[in-house]
C-alpha cells in the first residue's frame, strides 16, 4: 500500500456528509438522551455531541447486541439461522473503542468466524475521532498503550478547530470518503499538528512501564495478595463486563413461542463475573468465588488473550471503574502487581 | 496496517443438522445410548475424542461427546446422561426421532497423537460416563491392536448398574492376546464377583513400561487427581498422559468464554489436552 | 397428550400478579388456553377438587387458619409455584412484621385491636415446598408465560441468579449512586429487566436477594458515595424482612 | 315461593376480594342481612408509619392490584397537601393519563368480565369467548389498553414507579403521546361498538333513592381534584372527609363502614354521575343518552352501565391531557423539595368512588400517622340497604334467583373488598 495521502476536511462537511449517507446507511453518534450522553442512532447531524464523554456502554453494542436471536425455528424441524445486518456508520469512535473493536474483530474471526458479528462487521463505516486529551479521571487508555486507535476504523479523523486532518484505513473507507465527504488535500504538516497538541495533552501520562511483560508478570502472580483484597469487595453484581468494550462472553438460550409451535435460539451477553458462570452439571462450579472470578476476568485483560493479541485487552476506557460500585480497578490491580 | 479479513467464512456456524435416531439403549436409568444417522447422508467425519453441540429444539444445546470411532458411513453413536433439560428431554425421544446436533468439534486424539500411539502400551482409564469419550478411540485401536504393544483398560463404576456397553466389555474380555480390561466399582451388590475399589486401586495392576505407555483418561472431576497421582508413581512421562476434560459450554466453537479454563478454551484446545500442556493451570483440577 | 391443568389460589395479597398473569393480548390468551388447561376458580377452590398439574399461589400466610388451606394445596398439586413476592418472601406484607402485633392491630383497629386473628407474615415456602418461584411485586407477565411455558415441558423455569445491575448497565442507565441514592440492584435478583432504575427509580428489592449476595461490601460502598448504611437497611426493610441475611433470625 | 328464605352464599363470584352474603327471612321478616367481609387484613395503615414520604405511594399502591393507581394518585396528593406542593402543569396533565389507565383497566374488567356473565346466564367470562369472541375480543383490548397507558406513563402496568411526589420521574416521547391518542380513538369506536351490546343486558327493575356522594369540581367531571359533594347535603371541604364517612367497625366484616347524612350512602360511578353528569365529555353524553340512562338514577344495578359512559369520557379527557402534552415543550422535573412536619389529605375519585388518605408527617419526612378509606367500605352499608329494599319484592322468586339478584347487586357495586381480581367460589347454603 502506498503512503497514506494526507487530507483535510472541514467538521461542517464532515456533518453535511453524514445527512447524506443517512439515505443509505443508519447512522450512530454520540448524541445526549435525556440526562446521559450515549451512543445511539441518530436521525440528524444536529444531534451529534462533538465533544467527547465517557458513555456507560461501548457501540460494541451494535456489533454484538445485548440479545439477539441467532436462528427461527418450527417444531417440524425446519431451522434458519438469523443473521441482522443493517449499513451502519459509526461515527466519532474514539481510540479506546476502536482498539476494542480490532480485539473484537480478532476474536470473532478466529477460527471459526462468528457470522452474526462478521456480518454487521462487513456493513458498517467506522469512523474515528482521535482523542486530543485524557477524557476523565477514570480512564486510564495511556497507561495501556491505547490512547492511539491501532485498528478497527475505516477512516480516522484528526481535531484541527474547525477542520479534520483525515486518514483512510480501508478500501471500504475510502470508497465511503469519496462520496460524502468533500476534500482538499494537506501537508503532513498538518497531521503533525494535531499530533502535537495530542502530544501536550497526554503530556506526563506515560504507559506502564514493563506493559509488554504483563502476560508474564501475571502469570508469576498468581498468589499476590492483590486478588483477595480487591475479591473480597466484588459484589459479582457484572456491570464491570457489561460495559467493557472487550468483553464478549455470551449465553445461549432456546425460547418457543407461548403456543409451543415455534421457537427461537438467542444469545445474550454474559459475564464470567457471574457466579453461575462456569457452574456444571451437579453444581459444581469451576470458580466459586469472587476472588477467582476477578481474577480471571483481569488475567483475561492482562495475560491469556494479551499473549494472543499482542496487546493489552484492557484498553483502559475507565467504563469498569467507573461502573464498579466496589472501586475494584484493573489500573489499580495491575499498579500493585506490576509496579507503576 | 493490517487489514483483517472479516468476510462471514460460515453463514451456518450455529445452524444444526438433523439426525435419526435409528437404535436405542438404555445403559442404566440414566445413560441412554443413540445410534444416530445424519439425514444429509454425509459422515460426520470426526476425530475420536471430538464433541458434537446436540440441540433439542425449544430447550436448548448441549455438548456430547460422539463415542464411536471414525467411520466413512453417515451414522454415530452418542451417550448421555440425564442431568438437566437438555439431556433429560433426549431420554423421551424415541427410534425415528429427530433431533439436530452441529459439530463435531474440538480437539480430539488427533493424527499426531494416533502416530505416536503406534507400537505403544495403551493404557485407557475411564471412570463412569469418562467411558463415553473413550471409547470413540478404544473402538478405533481395537480391531488393529495388533499395531500397539499392549492396551489395557480400566474402568471403574459406582455401582454393576452402572457399567455401559456391557456387551461390549464381554467381548474385550474374550479377546485376549495383548488386549486386557480391568474393571472396579465402588459399591458392590451380589452380583459383582470383580474388584471393588475407587479406580486407582486398579492401576498398580497393570504391567507398564512408562516410557512406552500412553494413557488417556476421562472421568468426572475429582478423579483425574487421584489417577494423575497413581500414573506419577508409575512415573509415566507427563507427555505421555491424555486426558478429556469438560466444562460448561455455550457455542463449542470458542466465542462464549463458558469453557475457559486459565487461559484455555476447552471447545478449541481440548476436551483433549496433554497434561504436560496443563499441567500449570490452575483452573483445570 | 392432556393440557396440564393450572390453577390459582391466593392468600393475603393484592391480587396485582394475577392481574399481571393474565394481562395478555387476545392472541396470547387463546395460545394459553391452548397450551395450559385453566381450571377456574370455583372448581379450584373446592376442596375435593381433582389432582392439579400447576398450582400458582399469591400472597403471604398471615393468620394461622390459612395453614390448612395452603396444606391442602400442596397436596393436591403437583407442581406449586410461588406467584409473586407476597407468597415468595412474603413481600410487602411482612412490613407489619418489624412492629408487635399490639402496635399494629392498635394502629388500625383502635376501637377492638384483637378482633381480627393475625400473626406474622410468612411467605408460603416457609410453610409448604415450593418447586418454583416467579419473583417481584408484581410479577412480570413475560416472566410468567415463559416459567409456565418451560414448567409445561419440563425445562427448569431459568430465573436469573445474577443482580438487577446486570441487566441495568444492559440498558446503559446511569447509575442512581451517581445521583446520590441507594439502590439495592447490586444484591437483588434480576429478570425485571432494572425496571426502576430505568424509568427514573432506584431498585428497592422486589425481587429478593440472589444466592449469594456480599452484604459486607454494600456496606462498605455507602461510604464511598457518602451515604449510610442505615439509609439502606431502611429500604431491605421494605420488601426483605423474611431475609436472615439482612434481618436475622425471625422474630 | 315461601315465606322463610336462608341464604349464605360463601364467597361470591366475580367481586374483587372474599364476601359473603348472608340473608335469612323468617315468615316475610327480615331477620338477617349482610356482605361480610372476609379477607385477611393486612394492616397497610400501620405498614406505612416510620416510613420515608417517597415510599408512601409506593406501598398504598400494594393494597390491591386493581386499584393499584387510584391508591398512588390519592396518596401522591395526600403527600403534596401535607408538604404544600403544588404540582405543575405538566405534572396534571400526566396523572390525568394515568387516571385514564387505571379507568381503562378497572372499568373493563369489571363491566365485561364480572358483569356481564350474569345477563348471559354465565357463570365465568371464560364461556363466553365461545359465543361471544369479538365482544371478549375487544374486552381484553379495552383491558390491555389501560395497562398499557400505565405501562408507558408509569412505567409499569401496576404499581407505578415512575410517580413521585411532586413530579413523575420518567417523560413520554411524542411517539408515545401520539399512539395513546391512537389508540384511544381506536377504544372509542370499541366503545361505540358495544352500545348494542349493553343494550341487549336487561338490568333488574329496582329504584330506591339514596344519598350520592363524589368529588366536585364545577366545570369539570373530577376525578383527581375538588371538594367533597353530597347529593343531600352539597359542597364541603375535602379537609371535611372525616364528617363525610364516620368511619366505624362491624362485627361480621374486616372492612370499616362508613355513613354520613343518611345511614348510608353510594359512591363511584352512578355517584359520580348523577352529581357531575353535566361536565362529561360530548360523546360520553351522546353515549348515556343511547343507554338510556338519565340523571338523578337511582337503580344501584345501573351503576354498570354509568362505568360505561365514564370509560368514553376518560378516553376524551386523556386524549385532551395527551394533546395538549404534545402541543408543550416536556421536560423531567425535579422532584427534591424541602421537607417538614405537616398532614394532608389526599382524596381522588377511583373506579369504585372517592379514595381517601391521610398522612401525618414529622419533620424529617417520615409517617407518623396514616388513615385510608376505599369507596368499597363506604359502600357497604348501602348495598345492605338495597338488599332490603329489594327482598320483599323477589322473595316470591326461586332461591337460585334470589341469590342470583343479590349477588348481582354485589357485583353492580364492584366492591374491591380487599382490592383484587378474581372469580371466587359461590356456594349455596341451605342450612334448614
Ligand atoms: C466436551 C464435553 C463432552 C461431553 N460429553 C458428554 C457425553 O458424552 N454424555 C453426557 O451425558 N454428557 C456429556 N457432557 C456433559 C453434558 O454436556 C452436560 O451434562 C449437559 O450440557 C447438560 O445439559 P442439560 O441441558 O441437560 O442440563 P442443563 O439443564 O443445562 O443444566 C444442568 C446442569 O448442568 C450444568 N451444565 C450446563 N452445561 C454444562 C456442560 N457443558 N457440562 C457440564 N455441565 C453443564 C448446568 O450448569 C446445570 O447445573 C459433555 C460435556 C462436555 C463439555
Ligand atoms: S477492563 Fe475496564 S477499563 Fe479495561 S477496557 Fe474493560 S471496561 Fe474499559
Ligand atoms: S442503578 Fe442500581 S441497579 Fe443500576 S447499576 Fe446502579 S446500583 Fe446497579
Ligand atoms: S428494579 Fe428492583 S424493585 Fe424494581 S422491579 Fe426490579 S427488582 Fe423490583
Amino acid at each position: 500500500m502506498t503512503k497514506p495521502e494526507i487530507l483535510i476536511t472541514t467538521k461542517k462537511s464532515i456533518l453535511k456528509g453524514l445527512d447524506q449517507a443517512h439515505s443509505t446507511y443508519r447512522i450512530i453518534a454520540l448524541t445526549r438522551n435525556q440526562e446521559r450522553v450515549i451512543y445511539d442512532y441518530i436521525n440528524s447531524s444536529d444531534e451529534i455531541e462533538l465533544e467527547y464523554q465517557p458513555t456507560v456502554l461501548s457501540v460494541k453494542k451494535f456489533f454484538f447486541p445485548q440479545d439477539e436471536i441467532i436462528l427461527d425455528y418450527t417444531v417440524e424441524g425446519k431451522v434458519t439461522p438469523r443473521i441482522e445486518a443493517e449499513n451502519l456508520v459509526l461515527f466519532g469512535v474514539r481510540p479506546c473503542d476502536l482498539n476494542g473493536i480490532k480485539i473484537l474483530d480478532e476474536a470473532f474471526a478466529e477460527s471459526h468466524g462468528d457470522p452474526n458479528y462478521l456480518s454487521r462487521r462487513e456493513k458498517s463505516i467506522v469512523i474515528g475521532i482521535d482523542c486530543q486529551k485524557v477524557c476523565d479521571k477514570d480512564a486510564f487508555c495511556y497507561k495501556v498503550d491505547s490512547n492511539e486507535a491501532k485498528g478497527g476504523f475505516d477512516i480516522m479523523l484528526y481535531d484541527l478547530e474547525d477542520r479534520y486532518v483525515i486518514q483512510v484505513a480501508s478500501a471500504k473507507g475510502q470508497k465511503f470518503l469519496e462520496r460524502y465527504f468533500e476534500t482538499t488535500p494537506g501537508l503532513p504538516s498538518d497531521l503533525e499538528k494535531a499530533l502535537a497538541k495530542k502530544k501536550e495533552g497526554f503530556k506526563g501520562l506515560e504507559p506502564f512501564k514493563n506493559l509488554e511483560k504483563f502476560p508474564e508478570i501475571f502469570e508469576k502472580n498468581k498468589d499476590h495478595p492483590v486478588w483477595e483484597e480487591e475479591g473480597s469487595r466484588c459484589l459479582s453484581c457484572g456491570s464491570c463486563i457489561m460495559v467493557c468494550p472487550t468483553c464478549y462472553c455470551f449465553d445461549v438460550a432456546d425460547e418457543l413461542a407461548l403456543n409451543l409451535k415455534k421457537g427461537q435460539r438467542m444469545r445474550r451477553w454474559d459475564a464470567c463475573m457471574l457466579s453461575a458462570f462456569a457452574e456444571v452439571a451437579g453444581g459444581e462450579n469451576f470458580r466459586p468465588t469472587a476472588k477467582e472470578r476477578l481474577h480471571h476476568r483481569i488475567d483475561r485483560k492482562f495475560n491469556f488473550l494479551m499473549a494472543k493479541h499482542g496487546q493489552a485487552v484492557c484498553v483502559g476506557c475507565g467504563r469498569c471503574v467507573r461502573a464498579c460500585l466496589a472501586d475494584i480497578s484493573p489500573k489499580v490491580i495491575a499498579e500493585k502487581i506490576t509496579g507503576k | 496496517m493490517m487489514q483483517l479479513d472479516l468476510q462471514p467464512k460460515d453463514e451456518k456456524l450455529y445452524l444444526p443438522d438433523p439426525v435419526r435416531i435409528v437404535e436405542i439403549k438404555d445403559f442404566t436409568d440414566k445413560e441412554r445410548f443413540f445410534k444416530l444417522e445424519i439425514l444429509s447422508g454425509k459422515s460426520l467425519g470426526h476425530q475420536p475424542g471430538q464433541f458434537v453441540q446436540v440441540s433439542v429444539l425449544g430447550i436448548g444445546e448441549a455438548p456430547i461427546s460422539i463415542s464411536s470411532p471414525p467411520t466413512k458411513d453417515h451414522f454415530f453413536d452418542l451417550c448421555v446422561r440425564a442431568v438437566g433439560n437438555v439431556t433429560n428431554k433426549l431420554h423421551t425421544l424415541k427410534v425415528g426421532d429427530i433431533f439436530h446436533i452441529r459439530g463435531p468439534f474440538g480437539h480430539g486424539f488427533d493424527a499426531d497423537i494416533q502416530q505416536r500411539m503406534q507400537g505403544k502400551h495403551l493404557l485407557f482409564i475411564a471412570g463412569g460416563i469418562g467411558y463415553v469419550p473413550l471409547r470413540s478411540l478404544i473402538n478405533n485401536v481395537l480391531p488393529e491392536h495388533h499395531r500397539y504393544k499392549k492396551i489395557s483398560i480400566l474402568y471403574g463404576c459406582r455401582t454393576p448398574k452402572d457399567r455401559m456397553y456391557q456387551d461390549e466389555l464381554a467381548e474385550i474380555t474374550k479377546m485376549g492376546g495383548n488386549v486386557e480390561l480391568f474393571e472396579t466399582v465402588d459399591r458392590t451388590d451380589e452380583t459383582w464377583k470383580g474388584n471393588v475399589g475407587v479406580i486407582t486401586t486398579l492401576v498398580p495392576k497393570v504391567e507398564l513400561d512408562p516410557v512406552n505407555t500412553i494413557t488417556a483418561i476421562c472421568g468426572p472431576p475429582i478423579m483425574y487427581k487421584f489417577v494423575l497421582i497413581s500414573l506419577m508413581e508409575r512415573n509415566i512421562p507427563k507427555d505421555n498422559i491424555y486426558m478429556s476434560l469438560e466444562r460448561r459450554m455455550k457455542c463449542g466453537v470458542g466465542k462464549c468464554g463458558h469453557c475457559q479454563m486459565g487461559g484455555v478454551y476447552v471447545c478449541q484446545s481440548g476436551p483433549v489436552f496433554k497434561y504436560a500442556d496443563v499441567e500449570h493451570n490452575e483452573e483445570v483440577f | 397428550m392432556s393440557k396440564p391443568k393450572v390453577a390459582f389460589f391466593d392468600f393475603a395479597c393484592c391480587e396485582g400478579c394475577q392481574l399481571c398473569a393474565i394481562d395478555l393480548e387476545p392472541e396470547q390468551l387463546l395460545d394459553l388456553v391452548s397450551v395450559v388447561d385453566i381450571v377456574e376458580f370455583r372448581e379450584a377452590m373446592s376442596e375435593t377438587g381433582d389432582q392439579l398439574d400447576i398450582a400458582f399461589v399469591e400472597g403471604s400466610i398471615t393468620r394461622d387458619s390459612d395453614i390448612d388451606r395452603l396444606k391442602k394445596i400442596r397436596e393436591r398439586a403437583k407442581l406449586v409455584v410461588a406467584l409473586g413476592a407476597c407468597s415468595m418472601i412474603a413481600g410487602i406484607n411482612a412490613l407489619k412484621n418489624f412492629q408487635t402485633k399490639a402496635e399494629y392491630t392498635q394502629a388500625v383497629y383502635p376501637e377492638d385491636p384483637n378482633k381480627y386473628e393475625t400473626t406474622t407474615a410468612k411467605a408460603i415456602g416457609e410453610i409448604i415446598q415450593v418447586d418454583a418461584f416467579i419473583p417481584g411485586c408484581p410479577i412480570d407477565t413475560g416472566e410468567f408465560l415463559r416459567v409456565t411455558k418451560n414448567l409445561v415441558l419440563g425445562k427448569t423455569p431459568d430465573i436469573p441468579t445474577y443482580p438487577v445491575c446486570v441487566e441495568c448497565k444492559r440498558n446503559e442507565n446511569v447509575c442512581v449512586y451517581e445521583k446520590g441514592i441507594q439502590c439495592l440492584g447490586p444484591v437483588i435478583r434480576a429478570g425485571c429487566n432494572a425496571r426502576c432504575p430505568s424509568n427514573g427509580g432506584y431498585c428497592f428489592g422486589c425481587r429478593g436477594l440472589i444466592p449469594e449476595p456480599n452484604i459486607n461490601s454494600q456496606q462498605d460502598i455507602m461510604q464511598k458515595y457518602g451515604l449510610t448504611y442505615e439509609k439502606m437497611l431502611e429500604k431491605f426493610k421494605l420488601f426483605l424482612q423474611r431475609n436472615q441475611e439482612i434481618f436475622g433470625d425471625d422474630q | 315461593m315461601t315465606n322463610n328464605v336462608k341464604i349464605n352464599v360463601h364467597h361470591i363470584t366475580r367481586v374483587e376480594g372474599h364476601g359473603n352474603i348472608k340473608v335469612d327471612i323468617r315468615n316475610g321478616e327480615l331477620k338477617e342481612c349482610k356482605l361480610e367481609i372476609v379477607e385477611a387484613p393486612r394492616f397497610f395503615e400501620a405498614m406505612v408509619r416510620g416510613r420515608p414520604y417517597y415510599e408512601a405511594a409506593l406501598i398504598t399502591s400494594r393494597i390491591c392490584g386493581i386499584c393499584s393507581m387510584g391508591h398512588q394518585l390519592a396518596s401522591l396528593a395526600a403527600s403534596e397537601d401535607a408538604f404544600g406542593i403544588q404540582i405543575s402543569a405538566q405534572e396534571r396533565l400526566l396523572r390525568r393519563l394515568l387516571n385514564c389507565g387505571e379507568f381503562f383497566e378497572s372499568h373493563t374488567l369489571h363491566i365485561y368480565f364480572l358483569a356481564v356473565p350474569d345477563f348471559v346466564g354465565a357463570k365465568s367470562v371464560l364461556p363466553l369467548v365461545a359465543t361471544h369472541k369479538d365482544v371478549v375480543v375487544r374486552a381484553l383490548k379495552l383491558k390491555r389498553l389501560g395497562h398499557w397507558v400505565g405501562d408507558v406513563i408509569g412505567g409499569r402496568l401496576i404499581h407505578s414507579m415512575a410517580t413521585h411526589v411532586k413530579a413523575i420521574t420518567k417523560i413520554p416521547t411524542d411517539e408515545q403521546l401520539h399512539e395513546i391518542i391512537a389508540k384511544l380513538k381506536e377504544a372509542k369506536a370499541m366503545l361505540r361498538e358495544d352500545v348494542s351490546v349493553l343494550k341487549r343486558l336487561k338490568f333488574p327493575d329496582f329504584e330506591r333513592e339514596t344519598e350520592y356522594i363524589s368529588l366536585y369540581k364545577p366545570g369539570t367531571y373530577a376525578f383527581l381534584a375538588g371538594n367533597i359533594y353530597s347529593s343531600d347535603t352539597g359542597e364541603t371541604s375535602y379537609k371535611n372527609y372525616r364528617e363525610m364517612t364516620n368511619e366505624y367497625l362491624v362485627d361480621h366484616s374486616t372492612a370499616k363502614r362508613a355513613k354520613h347524612h343518611r345511614d348510608s350512602f353510594m359512591v363511584g360511578a352512578l355517584a359520580r354521575f348523577n352529581n357531575n353528569h353535566e361536565w362529561l365529555s360530548d360523546d360520553a353524553k351522546q353515549l348515556a343518552e343511547d343507554l338510556g340512562l338519565r340523571a338523578p338514577c337511582y337503580n344501584s344495578y345501573l351503576n354498570t352501565v354509568a362505568q360505561f359512559v365514564e370509560l368514553m369520557h376518560v378516553a376524551d379527557d386523556a386524549m385532551d391531557a395527551a394533546q395538549k402534552l404534545l402541543n408543550r415543550e416536556r421536560q423531567l422535573e425535579d422532584h427534591t423539595f424541602p421537607v417538614h412536619a405537616g398532614t394532608g389529605i389526599g382524596a381522588v375519585e377511583v373506579p369504585r368512588g372517592i379514595l381517601y388518605h391521610e398522612y401525618t408527617y414529622n419533620d424529617q419526612g417520615y409517617m407518623e400517622k396514616a388513615n385510608c378509606i376505599i369507596p368499597t367500605a363506604q359502600n357497604l352499608n348501602n348495598v345492605e340497604n338495597d338488599f332490603r329494599a329489594l327482598l320483599p319484592t323477589i322473595t316470591h322468586k326461586s332461591q337460585e334467583e334470589i341469590t342470583l339478584l343479590l349477588e348481582m347487586m354485589v357485583r353492580a357495586y364492584d366492591p374491591c373488598i380487599s382490592c383484587s381480581a378474581h372469580i371466587l367460589d359461590v356456594e349455596f347454603v341451605d342450612e334448614d
